[in-house]
């Protein structure tokens, strides 16, 4: 069957870039206008990537692969291509659907922003940057990319740059990022030298590591998977570099959603799949990525059950399905990764923008000062609800289908790991539904003004919202363990995944996750739900433990300690040293030739005798040395 | 053995033309400034005296023409005069026409700038001049340790007279008794070192004492040591070389400008065509029956060269008077133009001539349009100090600009004269491997940025207190611009000289042919 | 149709010219000043870009090549040496002009650079004439040495810099001006001298050449790069003249280490920096643009022209240590520039930093690290040029560039804050922008011989993050201090040259062919020779 | 020989007597007179060497003749210098001598 729409995927980064050009030309005079200019340049993407998606449904759809030389300085010689495979065909249709709808959303959250135009040219920026990252064919492309989306985070992160908060969190993403971006880079060039003839892309890479062949020693193709996995560390929030995502939430909250939720963060679940043959050639790799995806996944769940403002919340919760995937990951299971991705950044979307929604209608985020928001704003209520059920992992949502095959996955590759997958989903669960109960249920703890006012947000708004849910609910069906086609589609090409069927119909997993996701939700509506529930119950009977998770384990302040206090030691010491060291022995220099200086005028007293004797010394130490030498 | 004495015969006169020229000058003019009535500004004598020095350079330029026209003869481009205690060969020559246009330019700039309260004799000050260069050219020119000592005294002695010109300045005196002092040892040094060499070699010939100093060595060698030392420390003095430098910036600051830029152009280079007329015919020509000496002399030479350029830059730093610190900056060029000499002469590097006649054209050409320019300066800020030139940018651009080039020049920048003296001493340096005197050169060159950034700082980046613009005699001016045109001239195309004295000059025929 | 005019020559000599005719100019005529200098200005950046489309990176740059006797002095001959049956001994000074793959990108620079700190120097306020006549000497020192050919010519142009800038540091900067301009004039006087003793020792021992004449044998001295050249690579050039020249290794590697100190001194090389710092903060910005746009890369350039070219078994030799400093350069600067609370001092550090990247590319000794090294040269100087043109403009508003007295001024300025964003960006090594490529092919390069070393200097691209964004950020972000409310944001002359080298930095990050196929072939000879330097 | 000898070191003590002079006595008219001393040491060289110096010769002696003169005038201008310092500062002292310092 022919691939046209294939063929021309490069055009679908091109729309937002071609957008983002006239926004930032036309500046910000554009306003409205321009927003709708981004909007529509995404439904052409979203368009065409649905287009490629269609047309590769069919099984035997083979890769397109398209590329220029970008740039040749001697023997090296460094392309720029992009590479269609059924796995970039799902991001694409992931990423442009989520971008679309956030743009729709964000017509009528930023209407009041006077910088709208701004936002929406970041906005196709980052689009067209995360496109090309999934489109890339070749590692130095995607880390050209990989940099421009965290570099739109960062801005948009900053984007009401005014407030101080702002800036720290903008560039405590950036830096954070790129710890693990050079970690990545570093990766990239061991693979340069070491490849054989330097090839950077991924069918090379499928070729050198999936046929076992000997290019590559195994201790380095550890370094180098582990060096890329830091990369993803540092992208998806991975502990220990996960500290940035939770303060991005000081973006305006579309962008949570897009960026922080379903697309960039997800980027490093993307990469580590679309590299996953450099893992598997290394099983030492695998294991520290399911441990440290196992970790964050626990680790950012019980933080999220202590956390106050509603998108920390959700950031958290982020934080810790990304785990889930990296656990997925670890596991061998990519199919079952992506399929949580897939999932994952639907309803995660969802909740985030009906948390936009709520915010938008009660301009604060602190889920103590909410309560009895479900009588005014329903329909964001029941959108809400059902993200939370299906990332609770509440059967049939989509999110119990995914997580199915991640506990799967998890089984197979150790049991542990299964049981602290479990617990995650319980905490998971249990957070989910103390956000819920306390933001829709009960009665009012704001201002009464701010709950009166308090109403259903207009269609732009709530229309994404539905169709989120919708999706929220179908998307699981792709891989039901009695319709296995996402992991056999996948395994179609690419990141080609034999042993896709990972996940399988496995009782012992399916009772767990259920059990831990309805007692979660039990305990949620035991703790926080019924009537007269105490916001602090929990706080009240174990305060240790709770001012420990909310104050996320004190990993900021360890960092502070750790590293920037004593970076900005060692550079006031440095500064001394300069000064006094290196420019002082300047300094000296010059000081000494004018002492010299200083000791010939003193000479010069006027008196001729002093001079005289002057030269006498002169002449008699310039005898003695020169003639002496031969007479003595 | 007894040597006939050759008489001096009426053909001869014609050789000693440029001498008797301006022996005659200095009679002429003497009367007239007595005859002229006081009215008449003495001024007149001061042409006379430029026509005169005028006169006496065609007449060395006819010699030069001449000898050229033998040496293409195919006879030796030199004649003995005296059997040979008088040279004309090019080497005089040279210098000779060096000398006079200095003193021309010098002459030519106080016809501008002198006042009456600065020299109030002027007569005197000019037909002083002339036997002070006859002086010098007889230094330049002579063959003979006699002839040399009575061109060094007569130099000596009439320059004495024009320090103390400045008879209403009390320091115009105290400069010149110090100058007497120290002249006057310094001669008897080098006297009594002349007294040695004589008796060691029983001539005073240089040809007879080169020809001698080769069995004086081997019979005792440390009477010939004793001899050449003294005649180095009494060198050392006449040119300021340090440690034997104290003196020079007294006397260049009590003495009248004009005759300041006198003493550190022609005195200086007269002392050095001594140096070169012994040494080169002494010590280098018997450097094949005797390595060690002239190694030993020549390293002294070197050390004192070293010596003197840093103390010289490192003495000016702090100099607030301008006299001063060009004298200063003077002991540091005589250094530069010591190192020539002290060069080993190889197969590779011969031109040591060359090398020294280039940097002093260079260095007269600086050093009289600097001391010019203080000269006028000094008239409109009525002070010598460095604050005088505060703001010359705007009150009189073009001197600025002229003193900028002569500045770049002393401090070797390029695209200067005084930067490719530097550069062809350092190349003479380098090729005799010589790395540790060409790192002191490069090191004084450094350092003296500083100094003459001195005079930058006051002339553009500091407001002067009096903006009224200095006035430019017209003389003064034209001296100024004439030397800093041929600053840049010398920058741009050192060709022609260079081409002009390598035809000229060659050691084996200016020195070592009897 | 170039090769027929002297395009070398007019790019060198046409600001010259420009000098003297405005020397003519009365004082008064402002306007009529400045637009001269602009036109004497854009006039060699426009043959630049003709000679660049003009440029065939197969041919080199034969065709450009420019040779004429400038001076042949005579150098009075012993009878040692006739005896050998010489005829002739003279001392040549060539005037040879060139250009080749390394100039190249650097001569577009210079333009490139000049031309905005011309249109920038609407900041400047007094003295006009003097300014602009300085200037233009400034821009003919610099293409000359770049397009030079001859040691001593090079070594003319080099001093041709050093005093029209003193002069513009010391009578156009701040505060302390006068001080950083004497620093300024010592400093580098005394590098340009370590590099005249080096160039003499070339020249007395490697520079000579004898041609057999109808008369004999003519003997000369010439510190032209092909006689060098030649000589250098032959290793037994010593004995075509009868032994008495030495080409001693020693005296190889003593020369290349005064190169490497007297270029080190202009880099930065990590001990000799300090005198730039002041630089950096006293001058006035159109200055500093061309400082650290352009005077700085004369250090890299000569490094590799020298070293390279003329000295690879000592290249080979340091290039150990010169990629040690070079990551001495990177750590040390960024960690500095991470603290300075004066925006133009942690510009200056970041300076050192970024050129530590450029020594990391010449030591790789491979063609990869040598085009990373002029890329790198290329975008940082764009790069420094636009940060300090803003600094220029937020100076003339705000009266500081303390980074903790501003903020907020992206609500007062938001085009200025945009583009420094941007220039931060871009310093910071983001992809897309001029930065990366230069920065990626140098540690492409060093990567094969040092992996260690790149795996320490790549931490000063996280440095760099840290410090970009905590001036930037510092400076835009936050809330505006009240006295800067009524700031207007630039006028177009302003933003003119703001736009310029932005386009142009992003051109070049999004398509650096532009640049590498200028480059390509450039460093055949060099990569011979180190091979065959390798080889012994 | 030995007669040689003995001139020779009577000059070299009268040089450096001279010299001594020359260096610490405070009278000008004394530092003048010491540097007269040192001429003359001069002369008594010149003329040892002319008598019993190799190749002995009247040249010693006519450079002596030459030496007396010349030394004589130098003297009279040194003393023509000092009467008219001394009618400015009333003092042959050399030490007060400083006003040219630094």
């Amino acid at each position: 069957m022919d691939i046209v729409f294939s063929q021309v995927a490069w055009l679908a980064p091109l729309f937002p870039l071609t957008a983002f050009a006239v926004l930032t030309a036309m500046g910000r005079g554009l306003g409205k206008a321009g927003a709708i200019v981004a909007t529509a340049a995404s439904l052409l993407s979203f368009v065409l990537a649905l287009l490629i998606a269609a047309e590769r449904l069919g099984d035997s759809a083979e890769d397109y692969t398209g590329r220029i030389e970008w740039l040749r300085a001697g023997g090296v010689v460094l392309h720029a291509g992009y590479e269609v495979t059924n796995l970039t065909a799902l991001m694409l249709v992931i990423v442009t659907l989520v971008a679309l709808l956030v743009n729709v959303y964000s017509l009528s959250y930023m209407k009041d922003d006077e910088r709208i135009s701004v936002f929406f040219a970041y906005v196709a920026l980052f689009t067209a940057s995360m496109l090309g990252l999934v489109l890339a064919d070749n590692l130095l492309t995607l880390y050209v990319c990989w940099e421009l989306v965290g570099v739109c985070s960062f801005l948009l992160i900053g984007f009401w740059f005014r407030k101080p908060e702002a800036r720290a969190a903008a560039k405590k993403a950036f830096v954070v990022t790129r710890i693990g971006d050079l970690g990545l880079l570093i990766a990239i060039l061991l693979l340069y030298w070491n490849m054989p003839n330097h090839a950077l892309d991924y069918t090379s890479l499928y070729n050198v590591f999936h046929s076992q062949s000997e290019a590559l020693s195994d201790s380095l193709t550890t370094l180098i998977a582990l060096l890329i996995f830091l990369g993803a560390v540092g992208k998806s929030g991975q502990f220990p570099l996960h500290v940035w995502l939770p303060d991005a939430m000081e973006g305006p909250t579309p962008i949570s959603a897009l960026i922080h939720a379903a697309t960039m963060v997800a980027a490093g679940v993307y990469l580590v799949a679309r590299t996953f043959d450099v893992f598997e050639a290394s099983p030492n790799a695998l294991t520290v990525v399911a441990l440290v995806g196992a970790f964050t996944a626990i680790f950012a769940a019980a933080i999220g059950l202590a956390q106050n403002d509603i998108k920390r919340v959700l950031a958290y919760s982020t934080v810790s399905q990304l785990g889930y995937m990296m656990l997925a990951l670890g596991s061998g299971a990519a199919a079952a990764a992506m399929f949580h991705l897939f999932t994952h950044a639907f309803f995660k979307a969802l909740l985030f923008l009906a948390a936009g929604s709520v915010i938008h209608a009660v301009h604060t985020q602190d889920i103590r000062e909410m309560g009895g928001l479900g009588r005014r704003m329903k329909l964001t209520a029941w959108t809400f609800g059902i993200g939370a059920l299906a990332l609770s992992g509440v059967p049939p949502l989509s999110g119990f289908w995914s997580k199915d095959a991640v506990l799967a996955a998890a089984l197979e590759k150790s049991p542990w790991l299964f049981a602290v997958a479990v617990v995650t989903a319980l905490f998971t669960a249990l957070y989910m539904a103390r956000l819920f109960f306390l933001v829709f249920t009960g009665s009012s703890r704001g201002e009464a003004v701010v709950y009166v006012h308090a109403k259903e947000s207009p269609a732009a708004m709530t229309v994404p919202l539905v169709i989120l849910a919708v999706l929220t609910v179908a998307a699981g069906f792709v891989w039901t363990p009695w319709n296995e086609w996402l992991p056999g589609w996948l395994a179609g090409s690419g990141a080609g995944e034999e042993e896709a069927g990972a996940g399988g119909w496995n009782g012992v997993v399916v009772a767990a996750s259920v059990a831990a996701s309805l007692l979660g939700l039990l305990l949620g509506w035991l703790v926080y739900g019924r009537k007269g529930a105490a916001v602090s119950a929990a706080a009240a009977k174990a305060p240790g433990l709770v001012r420990i998770l909310e104050r996320k384990f004190y990993i900021d302040e360890l960092y502070d300690i750790a590293f920037v206090r004593p970076l900005a030691v060692l550079g006031r010491a440095l500064h001394v040293f300069d000064e006094v060291v290196v420019d002082g022995a300047v300094r000296l220099v010059g000081r000494s030739v004018q002492a010299a200086g200083k000791l010939n005028t003193r000479l010069l007293s006027g008196q001729l005798q002093t001079y005289g004797l002057a030269a006498l010394a002169g002449a008699v130490i310039l005898i003695v040395a020169i003639a002496g030498r031969r007479f003595w | 053995m007894q040597t006939v004495v050759q008489t001096l015969t009426w053909h001869d006169t014609w050789y000693l033309a440029p001498e008797i020229v301006l022996a005659a000058f200095t009679i002429v003019l003497a009367i007239l400034d007595l005859a002229l009535p006081k009215r008449i500004g003495r001024n007149i004598i001061g042409w006379g005296a430029l026509l005169g020095l005028i006169a006496a350079g065609v007449f060395v330029g006819w010699h030069i023409h001449d000898l050229s026209t033998w040496e293409e003869a195919g006879k030796e481009p030199f004649r003995n005069l005296l059997d040979g205690s008088y040279r004309v060969d090019d080497f005089g020559n040279l210098l000779k026409l060096v000398f006079l246009g200095a003193t021309a330019l010098i002459v030519l700039a106080s016809l501008g700038t002198t006042r009456t309260d600065e020299i109030p004799i002027k007569g005197e000050f000019y037909y002083l001049v002339l036997p002070a260069v006859l002086g010098a050219m007889v230094m330049a020119s002579s063959g003979d340790l006699i002839t040399l000592f009575i061109g060094m005294e007569l130099l000596g002695i009439t320059s004495y007279v024009l320090v103390a010109a400045r008879k209403s300045a009390g320091i115009s005196g105290e400069a010149a008794f110090k100058y007497v002092v120290t002249g006057g040892t310094a001669s008897a040094f080098v006297l009594y070192g002349m007294s040695f060499l004589y008796g060691m070699t029983g001539s005073t010939r240089l040809s007879g004492i080169g020809d001698a100093i080769g069995n004086a060595v081997a019979e005792s060698p440390a009477m010939v040591y004793v001899a050449f030392f003294l005649l180095i420390v009494g060198f050392a003095l006449k040119l300021a070389l340090a440690p034997f430098h104290a003196w020079a910036p007294d006397v260049y600051q009590g003495a009248p400008t004009p005759v300041t830029s006198f003493l550190g152009v022609v005195a200086k280079g007269a002392a050095f065509a001594m140096l070169y007329r012994i040494f080169v015919n002494t010590a280098l020509y018997a450097y094949a029956d005797n390595t060690q000496l002239r190694d030993d002399l020549y390293l002294a030479l070197k050390v004192l060269a070293a010596a003197a350029m840093l103390v010289g830059v490192a003495g000016a730093l702090r100099q607030q008077n301008a006299k001063r610190l060009l004298a200063l900056s003077g002991v540091a060029n005589a250094g530069i133009l010591l190192i020539p000499l002290a060069l080993d002469v190889t197969n590779f590097h011969a031109s040591l001539f060359s090398e020294f006649i280039y940097y002093l054209l260079a260095y007269v050409l600086m050093n009289a349009g600097a001391f010019a320019v203080v000269a006028v300066v000094a008239r409109g800020a009525k002070s010598e100090e460095l604050s005088g030139f505060a703001g010359l940018y705007h009150r009189a651009p073009w001197t600025a600009a002229a003193m900028t080039v002569l500045v770049c020049s002393l401090a070797g920048l390029p695209v200067t004269g005084g930067f490719f003296g530097k550069l062809f001493i350092l190349f003479g340096t380098v090729q005799t491997k010589e790395y540790w005197l060409a790192a002191v050169l490069l090191a004084s060159t450094v350092i003296s940025y500083y100094v003459y950034f001195s005079f930058i700082r006051q002339m553009y980046l500091r407001g002067g207190e009096s903006e009224l613009p200095v006035t430019v005699p017209v003389p003064t001016g034209l001296v100024i611009w004439i030397c800093a045109a041929a600053t840049v001239a010398m920058g741009f195309l050192p060709k022609p000289i260079l081409e002009w004295v390598d035809g000229l000059f060659s050691l084996t025929t200016d020195f070592f042919s009897r | 149709m170039l090769d027929d005019l002297p395009i070398l020559s007019m790019i060198a000599f046409l600001p010259l010219v420009g000098a003297l005719v405005l020397l003519l100019v009365p004082q008064g005529r402002a306007r009529l000043i400045r637009g001269m200098a602009l036109a004497f200005t854009f006039a060699p950046l426009l043959a630049a870009v003709a000679l660049y489309i003009a440029y065939e990176p197969l041919l080199g740059g034969e065709a450009f090549a420019e040779k004429l006797t400038w001076l042949s002095v005579p150098l009075n001959m012993e009878a040692g040496l006739s005896a050998n049956g010489a005829t002739s001994y003279r001392l040549l000074f060539d005037y040879r002009m060139g250009v080749d793959g390394i100039s190249l990108p650097l001569v577009l620079l210079t333009g490139v650079v000049a031309s905005m700190a011309a249109l920038a120097s609407v900041q400047i306020r007094k003295r006009w004439k003097l300014y602009y006549v300085l200037f233009l000497l400034l821009q003919t020192g610099m293409y000359g040495v770049f397009l030079a050919r001859d040691l001593t010519v090079f070594f003319i142009f080099f001093e041709m810099t050093l005093i029209p800038m003193f002069f513009l540091i010391g009578i156009w900067g701040y505060f302390s001006r006068e001080n950083a301009a004497k620093r300024f004039l010592v400093y580098n006087g005394l590098g340009s001298a370590v590099m005249l003793l080096a160039f003499l020792m070339l020249i007395a021992t490697a520079g000579f050449s004898i041609e057999q004449t109808a008369s004999g044998a003519a003997l000369s001295f010439s510190g032209s790069y092909d006689v060098l050249a030649a000589n250098l690579a032959d290793p037994n050039a010593a004995a075509n003249l009868n032994g008495s020249m030495f080409l001693s290794d020693s005296l190889k590697g003593a020369a290349f280490a005064l190169l490497v100190v007297a270029f080190g001194i202009k880099l930065p090389l990590f001990p000799f920096h300090t005198w730039m710092l002041k630089v950096h903060t006293e001058a006035a910005p159109p200055v500093v643009m061309i400082h650290s746009g352009i005077l700085l890369k004369m250090g890299a350039y000569g490094l590799l022209r020298f070293g390279a070219f003329l000295l690879p078994d000592q290249l080979r030799a340091w290039a150990p240590a010169l990629a040690a400093l070079g990551v001495v350069n990177i750590v040390y600067g960024a960690v500095l520039a991470c603290v300075q609370k004066e925006f133009k001092l942690m510009l200056a550090y970041s300076s050192i930093s970024h050129m530590g990247i450029v020594l990391l590319g010449i030591a790789a000794l491979n063609e990869t690290g040598f085009e990373g090294a002029i890329y790198q040269s290329v975008s940082h100087g764009l790069i420094s040029a636009l940060l300090f043109l803003i600094v220029g403009t937020l100076y003339e508003r705000t009266g500081t560039t303390r980074i903790d007295e501003l903020g907020g001024l992206a609500s007062a300025l938001p085009f200025t804050s945009g583009i420094l964003l941007t220039a931060g960006l871009a310093s910071l090594g983001l992809p897309g922008l001029s930065g990366f490529v230069g920065e990626f092919l140098s540690f492409l390069g060093l990567f094969d011989s040092y992996p260690w070393l790149v795996a320490v200097g790549v931490l000063g691209l996280l440095f760099s993050a840290v410090y970009v964004l905590r001036g930037v950020l510092g400076m835009t972000y936050g809330a505006l201090p009240d006295r800067f409310a009524g700031l207007r944001d630039v006028r177009f002359v302003e933003a003119l040259p703001m736009i310029a080298l932005t386009a142009l930095i992003v051109l070049l990050g999004v398509y650096p062919s532009l640049l590498t196929d200028a480059m390509a072939h450039g460093f055949d000879g060099a990569l011979k020779l180190l091979q065959s330097a390798a080889g012994r | 020989m030995t007669m040689l000898g003995s001139y020779l070191t009577l000059a070299a003590v009268l040089f450096c007597l001279g010299l001594y002079g020359v260096l610490t006595k405070r009278n000008a008219i004394i530092v003048l007179l010491s540097i007269e001393l040192m001429l003359s040491a001069v002369n008594l060289n010149l003329v040892a060497f002319a008598k019993y110096g190799i190749n002995a010769s009247l040249r010693g002696q006519v450079f002596s003749l030459f030496t007396m003169t010349v030394a004589a005038a130098e003297a009279a201008v040194g003393i023509a210098v000092l009467i008219s310092l001394y009618r400015r500062r009333a003092t042959v002292n050399v030490d007060e001598f400083n006003e040219l310092r630094r």
